[in-house]
């Protein structure tokens, strides 16, 4: 099979601007291969390189007193629970394979990022997911819920994770461009971490769990382009999940590391075995040469290019240590799984690639990798036209006589009724921890051998984020406080995913500047820093872009969880209480789309200084034991917040009268 | 507790037994040959092999399973818990199979169990027709078995738990997977071996909803200490 | 009108993973059927069709294949029509 | 030594419970194929062999359905050898 002509034409169909084709040839001092010049275009893809945000994502919090490893250092930020225990935890989106084929883009969404997890050395106790879709209307949007829900719950229930919290939205603009953001919560020994790093030369490279075939080659530059008609034919690259595997591989994994046997591991995810070579020889200032001979393949007569690209599932690279091969060896073989070693670890500080004796690829490591030579761009902004043209001087109509009615139509309103049909497919207290899981405020999961608990929500109204992106993005990461705080929890850091249309249209730069802005100034107000996360571009069909949707994954400590206080009513008798003040704020809610079909309208101002001291207020509340029950007021309002404090407690029903 | 490749409850058991109940409790690798001091054997809930082709189709033939056999031949306690019933259908156990659940969907509520006998190994703990809350979660909980066999099932007392409302009437309404008859939970004709389809295991202690559950592990416990003479 | 039996092969395309083959192949083994090469699982429907022209009932079940019991996106199917039974 | 490609096509027997079938149907004539009468589900396996002689093939592939591949309460099997591919 001859190799295609290394050439700009192929370069540009790779992803790669002229610009860059250029950058490559400096670093080789020479033409690039057919393999090198893959591996430069998927490592400096949107996704893998964060190149349009990576500046901005810069400007936001990421220090805290109870942050052990910083953003961007390792696969997931930790967080300290106690002396012998820290947290791990993650976001990440997987929409554009959804949309495609939305049973396996969900579920291999749910299995990248416990691996996220797992690979740190962290066992997953949790996985959260927030999903939106178009119009349940439209047959196809239902075909897409089916599939993703089905997804997560056969990933999941299978690898024996519960799912314990969520959200699902229904929007017009995420018809054609679903969003499928997965979360993972792991918790692993303090001390006991285990980096992303290829160090120590001569130590062995692993490469371990499923073997390799053609799954989603190109997923990650596939990510980064928007979804068009022509993708439907290069649909075969879908990738598969086997839940069955990644189960033994996580057993496997957290033995390698109890037994103290290895140096750096980290999953194969977007770009599998480039982005792992490339990323831990380069964080390890180290090099990596590995033989593709020796790699486990599924599938007869793969070329280098498509074996560095291959995403198949359920794949780790592992840097053992010099010594300990054996016995690496035995642990992957009392569990049933691939451990071979493919090459190892050298100072050249470069990533070889041997395939049928001869080199395949030969590249500096540094020069792949976000924050080496990886480009970085600050693409041009412009103030959307619809925000210019009076979008917010729509007034909210006079309400109509029969309030009662509007209530029930609210309740009845897919964004707000009960999410029973898709939690109820989820396993949510497997590992028997769950002490309150779907539909609830937040989950919250107790500890073994501890008071503590910890409790864990995904948020975003994206409406707001579309009428005013910064506010809106700082409401969404209060939201997500909120919930925390209305089950007894301190929140402490977020973790988040940021899902936008093509960076390219200024417009939407616009939104996605504006909402990292919003950001930074909520998480620097509640002290809830930045852990990590994702972005998530192009997000869009071919007649429009999805709202700016940055999805905020927080993470709350409770220190006593005896105190934990239940989202609905539990006693009769008992007085309702309203923390904070009510204004005349119905801009871009679900109450002015159901009276009027339109998003429009200011968003409700937020006063951060206020919000901190509501929530510090709530929790003061909550641990002096007094209070038995706490929900947030959001979709819908106060009516409906009263509605589902009725109607939630699954034992009892109960009624409320109010002056 | 037997912990075959993709069990996950073998841990929450491993919990109930050990803090709960305050017994001692021990995992068992499937591909061990032989189990010795075990009073009671646990097959925990899961997706055993990944529950590829049939659910606990292949786990049966693990070689600990041979052992389970013999164990259970010489009327030993076997408990086995969702996956774990699945498995001891196939692997002759116990009558009958656990089809899909009618919805086609997995399912997971609180379910209401009805004891309709008390004077086994396993329910000793309880009234007769007793309430309990616990959770079921599950794909494949559908009890099916021939006309004949349900009979058969029916009249030799074999059936210890069956899905009810809130006040205990058995009705269609609260058959969660369209389980013949509500069955959930079956014993074998000699009564040492038990299938529960919903998990006692999640439902053992209060701040998880239900205590209803500790009750199985309790009854056994009680039927070695000698308290009880079924 | 006529009775007829139809039948609809569905399986995944071939490269596309297929994890359920590849454990019943190690269960098979492990039992001893060193014989086995690999195996890969699929589902097949039976219909019974009330149709007036049988040659039409095999262009309907191709179509309702593609709608709704194959998934395009990564599986290939197969029809088949039995003999019609005149009624 | 010989390849031989085999099937094994389990489904459940007469009478037992297959909601899938059943959830099929309805869906087809939502689709607008009011043809459609009963829809049974079932599985098939295409084994891979490689065997000193097809003929005892058939018996060992008869064997594998009824240890593993079929249970034999709820369903039924039937066996399909295709020619040998000598080698």
């Amino acid at each position: 099979m001859k190799e295609p002509e290394v050439n700009i034409a192929l370069a540009k169909k790779l992803g790669l601007t002229e610009e860059e084709y250029q950058k490559i040839q400096g670093f080789l001092g020479r033409m690039p291969t057919y393999t090198e010049l893959g591996i430069y275009a998927v490592m400096w893809s949107e996704h893998c390189s964060y190149k349009n945000s990576i500046a901005l994502l810069k400007t936001l919090p990421r220090e805290g007193s109870a942050l052990v490893a910083k953003a961007g250092e390792e696969n997931a930020g930790a967080v300290v629970l106690d002396e012998e225990r820290v947290i791990v935890f993650k976001i990440e989106s997987h929409n554009h394979p959804s949309a495609v084929e939305p049973y396996q883009g969900a579920a291999t969404g749910v299995g990248g990022i416990l691996r996220d997890v797992f690979t740190m050395g962290a066992r997953p106790i949790a996985a959260l997911n927030s999903l939106r879709f178009g119009n349940l209307g439209d047959p196809r949007v239902r075909y897409l819920l089916d599939g993703v829900v089905r997804g997560i719950s056969d990933y999941g229930n299978s690898f024996g994770v519960p799912t314990v919290a969520g959200e699902v939205y229904f929007e017009d603009c995420y018809t054609g461009n679903p969003l499928v953001n997965a979360m993972a919560v792991g918790l692993a020994k303090r001390g006991r971490l285990v980096r992303a790093i290829a160090t120590g030369v001569g130590n062995p490279v692993f490469i371990v769990g499923s073997s390799t075939g053609r799954d989603g080659i190109h997923g990650a530059s596939f990510a980064s382009k928007e979804i068009t008609d022509e993708s439907e034919e290069d649909r075969p690259s879908v990738q598969i999940g086997d839940p069955f595997t990644e189960k033994l591989l996580l057993e496997a994994s957290l033995e390698i590391i109890k037994k103290d046997l290895i140096v750096g591991m980290q999953d194969m995810g977007a770009a599998g075995l480039t982005c792992s070579t490339s990323e831990m020889a380069a964080k390890g200032k180290a090099g990596i040469e590995i033989d593709l001979d020796k790699v486990p393949l599924r599938e007869k007569g793969m070329t280098p290019y498509e074996i560095m690209l291959s995403e198949s599932q359920e794949r780790m690279l592992v840097i053992g240590k010099k010594g300990r091969e054996v016995e690496i060896r035995e642990v992957f073989e009392k569990w049933d799984l691939n451990c071979v070693q493919i090459g190892e670890v050298t100072d050249t500080g470069r990533v070889v690639v041997k395939f049928l004796g001869r080199v395949a690829a030969d590249i500096p490591a540094e020069s792949l990798v976000l924050g080496g030579g990886a480009p970085v761009y600050n693409p041009p902004r412009k103030k959307p036209t619809y925000l210019e043209n009076g979008v917010k001087s729509v007034k909210t109509p006079d309400p109509p006589k029969d309030l009662g009615k509007v209530l029930l139509d609210l309740l009845a309103s897919p964004n707000i009724a009960s999410k029973r049909w898709v939690f109820q497919q989820y396993d949510s207290t497997v590992r028997t921890n769950t002490v309150f899981g779907p539909g609830y405020d937040a989950a919250l999961l107790r500890i073994r051998g501890s008071k503590k608990g910890i409790a864990v929500k995904t948020d975003c109204n994206a409406r707001y984020c579309y009428l005013d992106p910064r506010r809106g993005a700082a409401i969404a990461v209060c939201e997500a406080a909120r919930n925390v705080v209305a089950v007894g929890a301190k929140p402490m850091a977020i973790t988040n995913c940021l899902n936008f249309g093509n960076p390219g249209d200024p417009e939407v730069y616009w939104t996605f500047a504006e909402a990292i802005a919003g950001m930074g100034e909520a998480c620097r107000a509640l002290e809830t820093p930045v852990t990590g996360g994702n972005v998530s571009f192009y997000n869009e069909d071919p007649t429009r872009m999805v709202y700016p949707t940055p999805v905020i994954g927080m993470l709350g400590i409770l220190d006593d969880i005896d105190k934990a206080t239940s989202s609905h009513f539990q006693t009769e008798g008992n007085w309702v209480y309203l923390v904070g003040e009510t204004k005349p704020e119905t801009g871009g809610s679900e109450y002015m789309k159901v009276l009027t079909g339109q998003v429009a309208g200011v968003v409700p101002t937020l006063d951060l200084k206020t919000e901190k001291k509501i929530q510090a207020f709530v929790l003061n509340q909550i641990s002096a034991g007094i209070m038995e029950s706490c929900h947030d007021v959001s979709d819908g309002g106060l009516g409906v917040a009263l509605a589902e404090m009725c109607i939630g407690n699954q034992e009892r029903k109960f009624g409320f009268a109010l002056e | 507790m037997v912990t075959f490749p993709g069990s996950n409850c073998d841990y929450d058991c491993y919990h109930v037994v050990q803090d709960v109940v305050r017994q001692p409790a021990v995992y068992l690798w499937h591909k061990e040959h032989h189990f010795d001091n075990c009073d009671v054997i646990i097959l925990p809930g899961g997706f055993a092999h990944g529950d590829y082709l049939r659910t606990g189709a292949i786990a049966r033939f693990s070689p600990i399973m041979r052992e389970v056999v013999d164990f259970a031949m010489r009327g030993g306690l076997v408990i086995g818990i969702c996956n774990g019933f699945q498995i001891l259908c196939e692997a002759g156990l116990l009558p009958g199979a656990l089809l899909r659940n009618r919805s086609l969907r997995f399912l997971h509520r609180p379910v209401y169990l009805r004891v309709e006998k008390n004077d086994t190994p396993f329910t000793n703990a309880y009234r007769k027709d007793q309430v309990l809350k616990m959770l079921a979660a599950h794909g494949d909980g559908c009890y099916y078995n021939t006309p004949e066999e349900i009979k058969k099932l029916e009249a030799g007392g074999q059936v210890l738990f069956r899905y009810c409302d809130r006040e205990g009437n058995v009705t269609e309404a609260a058959n969660p997977n369209g389980s013949l008859n509500n069955i959930a939970g079956i014993v074998n004709s000699s009564g040492n071996v038990m299938g529960l389809m919903p998990h006692p295991d999640r439902a053992a202690e209060a701040i998880l909803g239900s205590a209803d559950g500790a009750g199985i592990f309790f009854s056994m416990v009680a039927r070695f200490a000698g308290l009880v003479v079924a | 009108y006529e009775r007829v039996k139809g039948k609809v092969f569905v399986k995944k395309k071939a490269g596309v993973l297929d994890p359920e083959g590849a454990t019943i192949q190690k269960a098979l083994l492990n039992l001893g059927y060193r014989e086995v090469g690999a195996v890969r699982s699929g589902r097949v429907f039976e219909l019974e069709l009330e149709t007036e022209n049988p040659k039409e009932a095999e262009e309907k079940l191709r179509e309702m294949a593609r709608r709704l019991l194959a998934n395009p996106v990564i599986e290939e199917f197969r029809v088949e029509l039995e003999d019609g039974v005149k009624n």
